[in-house]
């Protein structure tokens, strides 16, 4: 039992309530909802906040756990713990939601209650799925968190929303219904539900494979890795800015999140044995996924592609320890990969984040994403395109914002493991600046573009707030990644210790 | 010897009604086929001391459940002469069908023997009741479906009703729910906001 | 140690930025004037307290500066952190870099002055010169990639920053590109670095190199490579991206779209200087690679040469410097090679002035001719702009490495040393760089002449307009002469205070210098030669002052050479001005190439660019859309509605069909309960 | 000669395959089928009843009381669904009934 204050719980419960109230608010006081759903977001912000003030970073050990029976026929519990891993990801999660609800506040009319409600309700499930150190618990928000994000595509969408949400939702779902299998396989072998049991607990070899083949599954359709990575630039170009953010910024890191919490040290033989395969899958992220992104005409799409080969970055940095550890014997070179993929993650959710947010500046204004229709934009759009090319160098991997870190480490650390991963995750120095300069080229430079273009209002008080909020995290931590990189540390150095520990 | 007699007219006779069942020209006599081949039923089952079975069966399917077969029949009017069409024609499949089920049913029957030793049946003391026993199981072991079963009986009695209860179209009837429901203010009178009837139609917005 | 000079080397970094970011984030608050001022003060500062850094460092025999400021990251044993170290070399850097940025500075506010980007001009210039203050004073790769990247991200901020402009844009995503190609070499030789040393400390790098040298790598399988090479050779494949060596050189000429003043600052002084300064640093390293340094000295010398005879060609004055740049960046590379590190910074620091002299008045003949580039529309300026002819001459001697001038001691010691080095190529690149020097003087006083003298190619037209655009390609024969609303006229005291300020180390600084930068081992220990590499050390026996010098420079072939050009650049283009053009035609094509750059561009556009969108369309449309969505997904959707579509078939809705199919069905489940 | 267990199986049998010959022979007609399937359900009745006395264990009686109740349910929700089902169609033709046609 937990004697202290459930801080997880509140994350967990607090949005959803806020969100039917929220939903309840839409019907009795309609004008209301804006500033509930913000008086929501930031609340739930600020319970957030203690977690990292209160962390302690000496301990890779689950911390605010907070453990209950849940349903006891199958020992299931309502387990909660962070540990440096997922709290900073938490963190993420909350901040991206109060930007969501304020980039939503004049944007949207339809349904404006049921919007902030989605978002509301799916932080705490995304929140819970950060938390959850119960299998079958995690498997549940995972899903139901599906929910939210296809009614937001479905009802807030584009024109082809209908087409991307089921997409989406059929990739998704096709994928973790494997998880659910590993897991209950687990659950049979260990009589429990409990993550940390399953991190434990001796598997052979085979069972492994097809526990991480399973895992796999579930979480690169979500990172997402080539080849499953289609449905994410349908999803991005139907959603709407918030759903995008959302998307981009924490949804993907789940996939992510997943390898770490379960592929590698439930399965840390067969991620041995099965590490050329995604990091292959990575490099052609990376690659290929650059090419694509290249030619583009669509700037949400440009965005999403951009997305996918970053995290490339993510899963590059965290199967290259194995690369290593069988070349040197040692974890000492590891944990850079590791962090670097894990700092790429909380960078890219606010990159990612702010460069969709600019995309959606841009949309309410001509209401289009091609590309074609802007140029210019600086002329009447100063302010903005501070920020767009601000974010835009962020997502090139400019030193000196967020952007960099990640790539650095893991271009770094993957020359230790081989010359020639290295040079294809550099590629990316390249491609990375071709399609995003070439997009800021198209789009804000140049003379006005056209009519529509002149008739362009530079950014709102709102706008620059929430763009002005993610930037400053996305300089903070390209100036000075130290904090970050200490809270994750402990974590990281237990997680590629068991990694690299033989289970047969 | 006289058991074995009874069991073989009994059998003629069932085998005989159900061939008429599947056979006769009229539905109704078909109907009234199947109410003797229940009878006959009822019989062997008494001759395998089911009595209370035998008894139900007559008294609910033969009383109950068959009338309601000859209610529908009659109160239908079919077109008996389309039903009989294509009766010849499937008639070899239909029975193809029915001699391998037979033959299919004989080989397990006679070969395998079900693989189950049958001694013979217990002979009753004469103070035996059929019914005392099943009510013993019945309402003991089988408590629980014997629950359900009374479920789906209310089950079939409410969706029947609900299936064949119609409201004519056309018919005046009363509505108490909504008569006490109403409210002025709902529904009853609207205020309408019209301009004072000075300008004319020409000049209208 | 003097406790205070970590401060100080604080302050001379950050005052620029404290400056830029004023002047940039309150951009809307501030007036016009205040901008400048606010910027200069900064870049003052930092030049200010450079001077006395060096002063310290010269007079006080200060020793080096190794200080951390604050801890980047640490990632389990390798710390990434920010900090400085100052040694002579980056002395002397950070003194010409503030000094030439200051310069800029000022003359910004006469080049600019109706300029509506005004106040975001001076917000970059001093955001690049902290970014090149951090480069230069870094001691370690991390923060060296900073301000690598961050110089990068100013240069193509300033490139396209008249924004209206495609040309201009376009040539700075093309700069931006092109330097990350570079990066890409530049980032995994930092990797390499860090992967065999373990560190990304300078320090410990430094340390670690003796251990590097006898190690050898497999990039294929089966062959063997000395790290010490890789890593040297990815290394200074980043300084060729910044630096502009061939076959990355291409960005450098389009640069020029940018404001002339970066043009002096950015893509003359500085910045582009960053990769030689960089090789200078890394001279533990290249060091230990004879082949890593055959290759910079080869890949120097065709730059030197090549890029040279493409400026003899050039319409647009600033191109011409441009691609003077590109030829003196080759020779610093190719001093680089032949293990005359010192040389290399010698001539980056004189050309730094005199190429910031030469951008800065070209830019004040610019200013005159009412911006008009092309120098077919000039001629003739001599009478109306005394100041900046002047300035221009000296800045043009220098170039040309006239005796006595700044640019002659850098670049005669560099052909010297050229000259003495065994090094593999050495011979190739001796007679580029000097057959170098011929061409640089052709092409510096064509420019001068064109540009100064013989009769003047435009009308003065009071109240008339000038309405045609920059026809760079417009042919040779039939160009109209330049309209002009008023007379040329000396440019204001803003511009030409900088190009005297900037003359007068034209003029001396190799004087001054030349014995205690070169042969008075001013760099000590920040500059690491092998002492089999003895090529400074045998011009240090043979030097006997800078008077001796320019006396023994009579003897040498350069002088005559350059005269040589001089002489053919008056022939053609004062003497008998329609000759240019018969040659042109005579040698049609090799006047093409020039004109075309040897095709760089061209090939660069068709298989760089055009096959990365070629290769990113055939991966988007086939790879994405016909392989994964068309047959992965929607294929697997299709074959499921055709399955459906086969087995709803069987669902006749005949009532007798499912009986039968049950009662089939249990016929058969009887038969197998019976068969098994 | 005694009767055993056999001889009602067979019955059982062969009143069954009548039953499921029926279900072939008047494919047109709803409430013959109806018919046809209660003969199949006494078959089957007949033999629990068999069984039960043969085995001497009174649980198969019990499973025709239920088999009973819930055929009795059937009978009555068919004839519901098919007096419907003329109401709406005026036949109960089996071959007009295709509208589940996929």
């Amino acid at each position: 039992m937990t004697t202290h204050f459930p801080i997880l719980s509140v994350l967990l419960w607090l949005p959803i309530a806020g969100g039917v109230i929220v939903l309840l608010a839409g019907r009795v006081a309609p004008r209301s909802v804006r500033w509930l759903a913000l008086f929501f977001s930031v609340l739930v912000f600020a319970v957030s906040v203690p977690l990292w003030t209160q962390f302690n970073t000496g301990t890779a050990a689950m911390q605010f756990v907070e453990n209950l029976p849940w349903i006891r026929t199958f020992h299931v519990h309502y387990h909660l713990g962070v540990d440096g891993i997922s709290m900073p990801l938490i963190l993420l999660t909350t901040f991206m939601t109060v930007l969501v609800v304020i980039a939503g506040w004049e944007v949207v009319h339809y349904k404006l209650a049921q919007y902030m409600a989605a978002f509301l309700i799916m932080e705490g499930l995304m929140n819970g799925v950060f938390s959850a150190l119960d299998g079958l618990l995690f498997y549940v928000l995972w899903e139901a968190m599906l929910i939210p994000m296809f009614l937001i595509i479905g009802i807030w969408g584009g024109p082809r929303r209908v087409y991307a949400s089921i997409k989406f939702f059929l990739y998704t779902f096709l994928g973790s219904v494997f998880m659910l299998v590993a897991i209950i396989y687990m659950y049979v072998k260990s009589g429990s539900y409990d993550i940390l049991t399953f991190q434990q607990m001796p598997l052979g070899m085979t069972a492994q494979a097809l526990i991480f083949l399973a895992f796999l599954a579930a979480f690169a359709v979500k990172v997402p890795m080539w080849p499953v990575h289609t449905w994410l630039p349908d999803a991005h170009v139907e959603a709407p800015t918030g759903g995008s953010v959302i998307l981009a910024a924490i949804l993907l890191k789940m996939g992510a999140y997943g390898f770490l919490r379960f592929s590698l040290p439930i399965a840390p033989d067969a991620s041995h044995a099965l590490m050329w395969l995604v990091i292959a899958l990575s490099l052609i992220a990376i690659i290929y996924i650059g090419f694509v992104a290249v030619v583009q005409t669509d700037m949400k799409k440009l965005v999403a592609y951009s997305s996918i080969a970053h995290m490339g970055f993510v899963t590059l940095g965290f199967f290259i320890l194995f690369v290593i550890f069988e070349k040197t014997a040692s974890t000492s070179g590891t944990v850079m990969g590791v962090e670097g993929g894990l700092v790429q993650m909380i960078s890219h959710g606010f990159v990612s984040g702010a460069l969709f947010l600019c995309v959606g500046v841009l949309y309410d204004r001509l209401h289009t994403r091609e590309i074609n229709a802007y140029g210019g934009v600086i002329n009447m759009m100063p302010a903005f395109a501070f920020f767009m090319v601000l974010f835009a160098m962020a997502n090139v991997g400019l030193p000196g914002t967020s952007g960099f870190v990640g790539e650095w480490m893991v271009i770094l650390t993957s020359m230790k493991a081989n010359f020639w991963i290295a040079f294809g995750a550099a590629f990316t120095l390249f491609l990375g600046a071709a399609y995003t300069l070439w997009l800021v080229k198209r789009v804000l430079y140049g003379p006005v573009g056209n009519d529509h273009v002149a008739t362009m209002q530079d950014i709102s008080k709102r706008e620059f707030i929430v763009l002005g909020l993610c930037a400053i995290p996305v300089v903070v931590i390209g100036i000075w990644p130290a904090p970050l990189l200490n809270v994750m540390h402990a974590s990281v150095v237990n997680l590629v210790h068991q990694a690299v520990q033989s289970k047969l | 010897m006289v058991q074995a007699v009874i069991f073989i007219v009994l059998a003629a006779i069932l085998i005989g009604s159900a061939l008429g069942v599947i056979s006769a020209r009229n539905p109704v006599h078909s109907a009234l086929f199947l109410v003797l081949a229940f009878v006959t039923s009822a019989g062997l089952w008494i001759l395998l001391e089911a009595e209370f079975l035998a008894l139900v069966l007559v008294l609910v399917y033969v009383g109950a459940v068959m009338v309601l077969f000859l209610f529908v029949v009659m109160m239908l009017d079919i077109d008996t002469t389309t039903m009989r069409q294509g009766f010849v024609r499937y008639a070899p499949l239909g029975v193809v069908v029915a001699a391998v089920v037979v033959v299919e049913i004989g080989y397990v029957v006679w070969t395998r023997k079900l693989g189950v030793t049958f001694g013979t049946p217990v002979t009753h003391a004469a103070k035996y009741s059929n019914t005392r026993a099943l009510g013993d199981v019945i309402y003991t072991t089988y408590a629980y479906p014997f629950e359900l079963a009374a479920v789906i009986l209310l089950v079939g009695i409410v969706a029947a009703i609900a299936l064949t209860l119609r409201r004519r179209p056309g018919t005046r009837s009363q509505n108490p729910a909504k008569q006490v429901r109403v409210s002025a203010k709902h529904g009853r009178i609207r205020l309408v906001k019209m301009p004072s009837g000075r300008s004319r139609g020409g000049e209208a917005p | 140690m003097n406790p205070a000079m970590p401060t100080i080397f604080l302050i001379i970094v950050l005052a620029p930025l404290a400056a830029a970011v004023i002047a940039g984030i309150f951009m809307r608050f501030i007036p016009r004037h205040f901008s400048h001022w606010v910027t200069i003060l900064g870049v003052a500062v930092s030049f200010v307290l450079s001077v006395y850094v060096l002063w310290q460092m010269l007079y006080n025999s200060m020793g080096n500066f190794n200080v951390t400021v604050y801890n980047w990251g640490v990632v389990g044993n390798v710390q990434f952190q920010v900090g400085f170290l100052v040694d002579r070399l980056t002395a002397l850097m950070i003194t010409v870099v503030s000094f030439v940025s200051l310069m800029v500075h000022i003359y910004t506010i006469g080049y600019m002055a109706d300029d509506p980007g005004y106040k975001r001009f001076f917000s970059y210039i001093a955001l690049f010169t902290f970014a090149m203050l951090m480069l230069v004073m870094a001691n370690n790769f991390l923060q060296l990639f900073f301000g690598w990247e961050a110089v990068g991200l100013v240069s193509y901020l300033l490139i396209g920053f008249w924004y209206t402009r495609p040309t201009a844009i376009y040539a700075g995503l093309k700069a931006f590109l092109v330097n990350r190609v570079g990066d890409f070499g530049f980032l995994l030789g930092i990797a390499l670095v860090l992967t065999y040393s373990g560190s990304v400390n300078y320090a410990a790098v430094f340390a670690y190199a003796p251990q590097l040298a006898g190690q050898h790598m497999q990039l294929f399988p089966g062959l063997a490579w000395s790290v010490p090479t890789v890593i040297c050779i990815l290394l200074f494949v980043g300084a060729m991206g910044k630096s502009a060596q061939v076959p990355l050189h291409v960005w450098l000429p389009d640069s020029m779209e940018g404001p002339t003043p970066i043009s002096a600052l950015i893509h003359a002084a500085t910045m582009v200087t960053a990769g030689i300064f960089m090789v200078a640093r890394m001279s533990p390293l290249f060091e230990l690679s004879d082949t890593a340094l055959s290759v910079v000295m080869i890949v120097g010398a065709i730059t030197a040469f090549f890029m040279g005879l493409v400026g003899i060609v050039q319409n647009d004055i600033k191109r011409v410097i441009a691609y003077s740049t590109l030829s003196q960046l080759g020779y610093m590379a190719v001093a680089l090679g032949a293990s005359a590190y010192a040389a290399g910074i010698f001539h980056l620091m004189t050309h730094a002035f005199f190429k910031a002299l030469l951008f800065l008045a070209a830019g004040s003949v610019i200013i005159a001719m009412h911006h008009e580039q092309d120098m077919r529309r000039m001629g003739g300026l001599r009478k109306y702009m005394p100041i900046t002819y002047i300035t221009f001459l000296i800045g043009s001697l220098a170039l040309i490495a006239f005796p006595g001038f700044a640019g002659f001691f850098s670049k005669d010691t560099i052909i010297a040393a050229v000259h003495d080095s065994q090094r593999a190529g050495a011979s190739f690149a001796y007679w580029c760089v000097l057959l170098g020097v011929f061409v640089t003087a052709l092409y510096t006083f064509r420019m001068f002449f064109m540009t100064f003298h013989g009769k003047e190619r435009f009308v003065v037209e009071p109240g008339g307009k000038h309405d045609h655009g920059h026809e760079d390609h417009a042919s040779e024969e039939h160009l109209a002469p330049g309209h002009l609303a008023h007379p040329p006229k000396e440019s204001p005291w803003v511009v030409t205070v900088p190009l005297i300020l900037l003359a007068i180390p034209s003029l001396f600084i190799g004087w001054l210098t030349i014995q205690p930068v070169l042969y008075g081992g001013f760099f000590g220990s920040s500059i690491y030669v092998a002492p089999n590499h003895h090529v400074m050390q045998r011009l240090t026996d043979e030097f006997h002052g800078a008077a001796n010098m320019v006396r023994e420079s009579v003897t040498s072939p350069a002088l005559y050479l350059a005269l040589a050009g001089v002489l053919v650049a008056w022939f053609f283009y004062l003497y008998a001005p329609q000759l240019p053009a018969l040659l042109a035609q005579k040698l049609n094509a090799f006047y093409q190439l020039l004109i075309h750059k040897f095709y760089f561009d061209e090939i660069y556009a068709f298989f760089i660019a055009g096959g990365t969108r070629g290769l990113g369309n055939a991966l988007w449309k086939g790879g994405d859309g016909v392989v994964i969505d068309g047959v992965l997904v929607n294929g697997s959707a299709r074959a499921v509605g055709w399955l459906s579509g086969v087995l709803r078939r069987g669902q006749s809705g005949y009532l007798y069909h499912y009986a039968f199919a049950m009662i089939v069905g249990l016929c058969l489940l009887l038969g197998w309960l019976l068969l098994r | 000669m005694t009767i055993t267990l056999f001889d009602f199986l067979a019955l059982s049998g062969v009143l069954f395959a009548i039953g499921m010959a029926g279900v072939f022979l008047n494919r047109k007609n709803l409430i013959l089928l109806l018919m046809c399937i209660e003969l199949m359900l006494l078959a089957a009745n007949s033999n629990f009843i068999a069984f039960s006395r043969y085995l001497n264990d009174p649980a198969g009686q019990v499973f025709v009381f239920f088999i009973l109740t819930v055929a009795a349910a059937e009978a009555a929700i068919g004839l519901a669904i098919l007096v419907v089902l003329f109401r709406n169609r005026h036949s109960i033709n089996v071959e007009e009934l295709d509208s589940m046609k996929g």
